[in-house]
């Protein structure tokens, strides 16, 4: 799960890593309310998960009440690269000496917490990592160790900080860690972290990343939502513990597992058709998770056609038998349903599926047959 | 022969009563696999279908010589279980439990690799099939018979579609390993294929992959290096959209690292031929193989 | 540092670990008070470090007030085993189904933390450890993983606790070594670890034992003091940052380093002597020291000579012979010194005390000489 | 041939800049040691008697190719002084400082041990002296000269004495190893004697223990089983109360166990003379090797 800018630096205020003092705003007069009782100037900042928002006017200086309500108007329902913003935060405007970034990551390949410090912040992180690899300090921390004090103060000599900031970035940076441990990130990341004239260390943006299998021991988290990124077909299928990805085309695929969904994407589009989802009915998918799916895919307009693709281990093809039966007792679908069920029961699933005898519901014995008939009745449809 | 299991594995289950574990147990143990114990916290001294059950992994090892363990515990108590089984001295841990805490993946790795005593395969994996042998986990042994092909896989599902292409086209396995999805891998490509190229049974390797990562490219490079075996990938994903994840927490494309494409061309780089569909990699392993 | 029983307590308390509420005294009438609060019936309890206080008459039941006074002024100042009685902790009686033992030690030899579980609680734990092995379940902990789940799990089962209890007493065992691990402790121990009739798991007494090295990181915990284990001299000398250990004999004995110091006992005992003392003036002993040691061996009236044996390494014989000066100009001793300087700067040391030219001091080439000499000196004195 | 220390020993000395630290670095390269480099963060760039001072032991392993570390920093940022040089990947760790935490201590050894890549002599130790070769930390070198009796001691200053005392009886010494006696050595005497074992220049082992602890019964059973050379011990804390702590963590007699007694029976047990005064220990070695 990605937290918007705000929320993050609340979670970063929890953890004692320093952020300017703002509030969050849905609306105009919140804006107004919160730019006075924070004072001028004072930023007033798009809340959407997309980077140069500031170049694409998200991000403004409110001099005195007049502007903080000009910039609420404009900002607020602002399309920012199709995503709308519902949210504004409004913080106190910083002084900056200098822009730094920090930077705590999960890194699959070492397996370990990758930190990364440079001097280079305020800007595109990936550009200065191709352009300039050397300007960014990087380390692994052993995690049953933890963060100790000389990961500090090398990444803060390597990165080229300046002397008198050694001390306070090893600081923020075991901060951080620490951050991303209890909280059980996949990113923490600052961009620009600045040391202000005072020389004091800030935290001026915050990009966090949380891992969605840890949200039930945080249920603080667990209640943060993004609305700016939210689409209507994925909230229904996350309500519904399903994993949907929507896409243009208009074949919908049910499969179980990933790799074999995208297995399926790549068939279909092979055999000339194009997806309208990637929709993971998931390991031990019940009866009541395959009428959840249907429902879901058939949510999406676009959808003339749609592919089952089972291979059954966890999942027993009799399940999803009966679930399909299920969908269309409840939902009625007019689209033809190309189904294919092989692996755990699957004897049984194709028994259960023949006896119901379901209108427009063709099966298949291959995934390469399944693939060029779906495509095939989507075209006629 | 066969990697990682065959008939001396003496398996426990944890959660195996719970119905998932309880269903798969029991399918294992019907399959000819060696189930010697269960562990359920509080269940000790019942039994599950015959198989004893114990409140702790200590015992099962004590009263079972239970050497491998296959974890079917909920994802919140699944790295505890994992922990548990390392410390008794399992060698072997297969871990079937999907959802865990990328945290707990991560301390649970690193005790295992340093205290360099046990050999962990998953989380989020369907275990390991070895033909006649043995089965841990929830892969359907139903499509495979012994062969000469062993198949390594991130996907579970798509380790069924592969494998049964290869079943079809007349091949059989001497094992296939799923090493699962998840952010951090127990056991990776690179471990299962050094284990394939010492195995006198294995004549042909197939490595299935997906986007997300640098596992396959890390593979390649080790293919490249120790593997003289003839090798044929496969990766899932060649359609998939940048920056959407795509149900595994593995798989997902940002920028123009981790595609299909590039983990395709980083295996042909060393020389091993990639199928575009399962089906397509079925039909190498018979150009390559021969029948 | 050993803490008292009141004080392992309000330590336990901070961690979450059970305790029955109590408070301490040092009079009759903060006694009394104490135990109005708490409400009858209670128990009044010595605070001192010494097993079988309760059979020593250091723990009484009070039903009422005028047993509470009864109690408190029978304890208060009374002599166990050499110690006196200064405090007494008064908490609310508690019922008791089973009485369990549990502890978290630093175990030296493994190098990882060993906890422990009995159902033989409130016994002499050494006695079931030598007549019953298996009756103590133990474990070590990897102090990198942490206590874990499993780890209460399997010492619940196979110390045999009952079964109704094995999830609370899991927890608890992970709360102490959680509290071992945040106070650095090198003991903690609770014994008995009692179950109520209502099921409850609570520390119904408590051990505890924190490293002194790691004390600075602990401020609360360096204020705690037992003033019933204190000997004067050995008082003086901590505050010093010497390390003391009083004796019985006559010969007061100063050398560098704990090993050192320790053979030069044997030696001098060897030698047909009484050591006085043990008092290493430790690594890096500059002359005020010196001087403060000098000053704390005199301070006992048994001595009548005192041996140094000094084989300087980090230790400089220069600085061990400047402080000896400085000791004599202020202290004017009137016993003989045997002198014996070897290592870093010897040839300086030796050279400062001898154009000092002390009297009553005796210089020795060797150890086994130094000894001898001094045996003869404090014989003759 | 010496042990662990000799002209190859390229030593960093992190703390260098302290008083004690310059001390006896400039000791110890008056003495011919190879001291490359020193560490004190924040005085990057300047030097000590010529000595180059980095901020980082990173930048002295990379710039100076430092191997072994002197680490001389106070107690409350030792550890994260050792754990910093094998972060660094420096191969010995020689760790000085008396009066490091427990607990710090305990977690630096777990490290350590589990990453495997380097080898901590200390903390609370004189240091490692190879005569005429290197010496690194506090023994004053003056009294030894090379020879064929390696010594090892938890004690620092004992050391000095009892090598003192092979010194005056004639021999001299291949190392001397002071291993410290704080409740969790990096290094133990079975370590040590498995070195001085397989050290052809070593033909005697002098060891000395003292009360607390099993670390000398431990190296008893070690001798019996690995050590062909003849070994001679020490103990000291034979007069000391029980209960007591006689200054280091280490020497406290508890009960029965850890007694000098206790540890003198064990090793006569396999076979180990042990002395009862430093002096007797030369004598016996001198009944051993002859001269």
């Amino acid at each position: 799960m990605d937290l918007l800018e705000y929320q993050g630096k609340q979670l970063f205020a929890r953890h004692g890593i320093p952020v300017p003092s703002g509030k969050p705003a849905g609306t105009v007069e919140e804006a107004v309310a919160a730019a006075d009782e924070i004072g001028y100037p004072c930023a007033v900042k798009a809340q959407v998960q997309i980077g140069g928002r500031g170049k694409l006017g998200g991000i403004k200086i409110a001099n005195n009440q007049a502007e903080a309500r000009q910039h609420a108007e404009a900002i607020l329902g602002m399309d920012i690269r199709g995503l709308t913003v519902f949210e504004v935060w409004i913080e106190g405007a910083s002084q900056i000496a200098s822009e730094y970034y920090a930077s705590v990551v999960f890194d699959r390949g070492a397996k370990a917490p990758l930190v990364m410090l440079s001097t280079k912040g305020g800007m595109d992180i990936e550009a200065v990592a191709d352009e300039d690899p050397d300007a960014i300090a990087r380390l692994h921390v052993d995690p049953l160790l933890g963060f100790q004090d000389f990961h500090g103060r090398r990444l803060a000599y390597e990165a080229g900080v300046d002397a008198d900031v050694v001390r306070p970035i090893g600081a923020m940076l075991k901060k951080l860690y620490n951050a991303f441990i209890a909280e059980e990130a996949t990113l923490v990341e600052v961009n620009p972290l600045i040391i202000t004239p005072e020389r004091e260390v800030k935290a001026l943006d915050a990009k966090v990343t949380l891992d969605n299998n840890a949200l039930f021991r945080h249920p603080e988290n667990a209640e943060l939502r993004d609305r700016s990124a939210e689409d209507p077909q994925e909230r229904m299928a996350k309500e519904r513990g399903l994993t949907y990805v929507k896409l243009d085309g208009n074949i919908g695929i049910l499969g179980n597992g990933a790799g074999l969904v995208m297995s399926t994407l790549d068939v279909v589009k092979g055999a000339g058709g194009e997806p309208a989802n990637f929709l993971d009915a998931g390991g031990g998918s019940k009866a009541d998770a395959i009428t959840s799916a249907v429902e879901v895919i058939l949510s999406d307009s676009k959808v003339t056609a749609v592919l089952f693709n089972i291979f059954g281990g966890i999942t027993r093809c009799d399940e999803v038998a009966r679930g399909l039966i299920e969908a269309f007792s409840q939902l009625n679908p007019s689209v033809p349903f190309v189904v294919r069920l092989d692996g755990t029961n699957d004897v049984e699933g194709r028994r259960i599926l023949a006896e119901a005898n379901l209108p427009n519901v063709y099966t298949e014995a291959t995934m390469d047959g399944a693939a060029a008939r779906v495509v095939e009745l989507a075209k006629a449809a | 022969m066969s990697i990682l299991i065959d008939k001396n594995t003496r398996l426990v289950t944890t959660g195996i009563t719970g119905s998932e574990g309880k269903f798969h147990t029991l399918r294992n143990r019907d399959y000819g696999t060696n189930v010697v114990a269960g562990v359920t916290p509080g269940k000790g001294g019942q039994d599950v279908d015959g198989i004893p059950v114990f409140n702790t992994i200590r015992e099962a090892v004590d009263k079972q010589g239970a050497n491998t363990a296959m974890i079917f515990v909920p994802p919140p108590f699944a790295a505890d279980s994992i922990l548990e089984a390392e410390e008794a001295g399992i060698e072997l841990i297969i871990a079937i439990t999907e959802g865990i805490p990328a945290h707990d993946e991560l301390r649970a790795f690193q005790v295992i690799k340093k205290n360099g005593r046990s050999r962990l395969v998953g989380p989020n994996c369907p275990g390991i099939l070895s033909p006649d042998k043995a089965n841990v986990g929830i892969i359907p042994a139903g499509f495979f018979k012994p062969g000469n092909v062993g198949v390594v896989s991130r996907s579970g599902t798509l380790t069924y579609q592969v494998g049964n292409e290869l079943a079809q086209s007349g091949f059989g396995n001497s094992t296939i390993v799923g090493i699962g999805g998840d952010p951090v891998p127990g056991t990776d490509f690179i471990d299962v294929l050094g284990l394939f190229q010492d195995d006198p049974e294995t004549e042909l390797i197939v490595m299935c992959g997906e986007i997300g990562g640098d596992a396959e490219e890390r593979a390649a490079d080790f293919i490249a290096a120790h593997v003289t075996k003839p090798v044929v990938g496969y990766i899932a994903g060649f359609t998939a959209p940048p920056g959407k994840q795509m149900g595994h927490a593995g798989a997902i494309v940002s920028g123009s690292k981790g595609t299909a494409a590039a983990k395709a061309e980083a295996l042909e780089a060393k020389g091993v031929r990639v199928g575009r569909t399962p089906t397509e990699v079925a039909r190498i392993a018979m150009e390559i193989l021969g029948h």
